[in-house]
């Protein structure tokens, strides 16, 4: 049952939140899985010198992250009891208060599905070459940093 | 030889351009001299550097279509 | 902005991806948030002496139940620094396939909400009384175990 | 006096029923004695006992208007 092929990650602008719930609807077969857990990385409007960010404007080098998003899942289902799992990150504008990462396994026992994910999303804060660029409603901007 | 280069992010904009193509250079340590002696300001910044998609650590020799990418640090998610 | 006031827990049969679609949505509001953390609980078809189990039927004792998922509401607020959180649990039918706890954590950074929510579902599978009693295709039944 | 009981799960199915009342018993000891010798079957299952909404894990004084719940192991989620 478990579906390790790979899937384009990156999409353009913000993941709605019915592109999720479709994402769960179709897990509804896989009647082994017991336990998902999903991580959804929202664009915050932080204030900068007195402005707020209004969206963050991503890039990234695709080919590189591309290789980096299939090591990274390679190396879940061996160090992780994952059934499935899925990634996917934007491109392009996000507005603040949308999504634009969201991490997703399933398993069969909870502890294999949260332990996966939480690793699936430090990995890809840490290694993947993406950049988000914070615009402010002033039009100055500034280069994201992750903590 | 031909060396092809990548710029992104913060990089890119201090090169203002993202692909470019240089002849010969030696290794990465040289590459990264000659890049803060054109583009004074990436001496203020911190970038990393990608051969073939490979993150190096250490100075590294550069080959003949190698592609070298200059990366800021990530900030997906 | 912290959202802290209580709602409905229990839900009447399945947790359907759009009702999960639907709370995602509610929080785009809320720019301050950077990282939601949902876990998922989905009704395994388990196979028991050779019957697959096709349904989990769920009872509780409702006023202890009620009173529990306040407290760990609140535990969860005290403990980490956390924007907003809900918790859906079924009550009565859910087939194998469908989803029967939903939790949801939100916080500025991923660590909070992150931990947040694992805290909160392992807290909820040990101290909230609520039973679930696997239904068999041959009509058997089984009164489920928590790992 | 009159102690409420409450029976869930597989209690409630060797009960067969979920809601009475008994009268005066001392404390939570004397009530699961009197339980299982009413009901032998309940004597192979775990089960804890609530006072009011409270788990309790001693033996615990009851008193009148007492609600007495029997909850065999949790297994929501």
């Amino acid at each position: 049952m478990s579906e390790k092929k790979s899937h384009k990650v990156f999409v353009d602008g913000a993941i709605s939140p019915a592109f999720i719930a479709d994402s769960i609807s179709k897990h509804s077969s896989k009647k082994n899985i017991g336990a998902h857990s999903l991580f959804l990385g929202q664009v915050r409007d932080d204030k900068i010198d007195g402005q707020n960010v209004i969206a963050i404007e991503y890039t990234a080098y695709r080919e590189m992250a591309e290789e980096k998003f299939l090591e990274i899942r390679e190396d879940a289902f061996e160090s992780h009891s994952i059934i499935c799992m899925h990634i996917y990150h934007s491109l392009g504008l996000v507005k603040a208060g949308e999504i634009s990462l969201f991490v997703f396994t399933s398993a069969v026992h909870r502890k294999d599905a949260i332990d996966a994910c939480e690793m699936i999303v430090e990995r890809i804060k840490k290694e993947v070459p993406v950049w988000g660029k914070e615009l402010m409603d002033n039009n100055n901007s500034q280069w994201k940093k992750n903590d | 030889m031909e060396i092809n280069i990548l710029a992104f992010g913060q990089v890119a904009e201090i090169t203002g351009k993202t692909n470019w193509s240089v002849p010969y250079v030696k290794d990465t340590g040289e590459l990264r001299v000659l890049l803060e002696k054109s583009y004074p300001r990436l001496q203020s910044i911190e970038f990393a550097i990608a051969v073939n998609k490979k993150l190096i650590s250490d100075n590294s020799e550069l080959n003949d279509k190698d592609v070298v990418a200059l990366l800021p640090p990530f900030s997906g998610g």
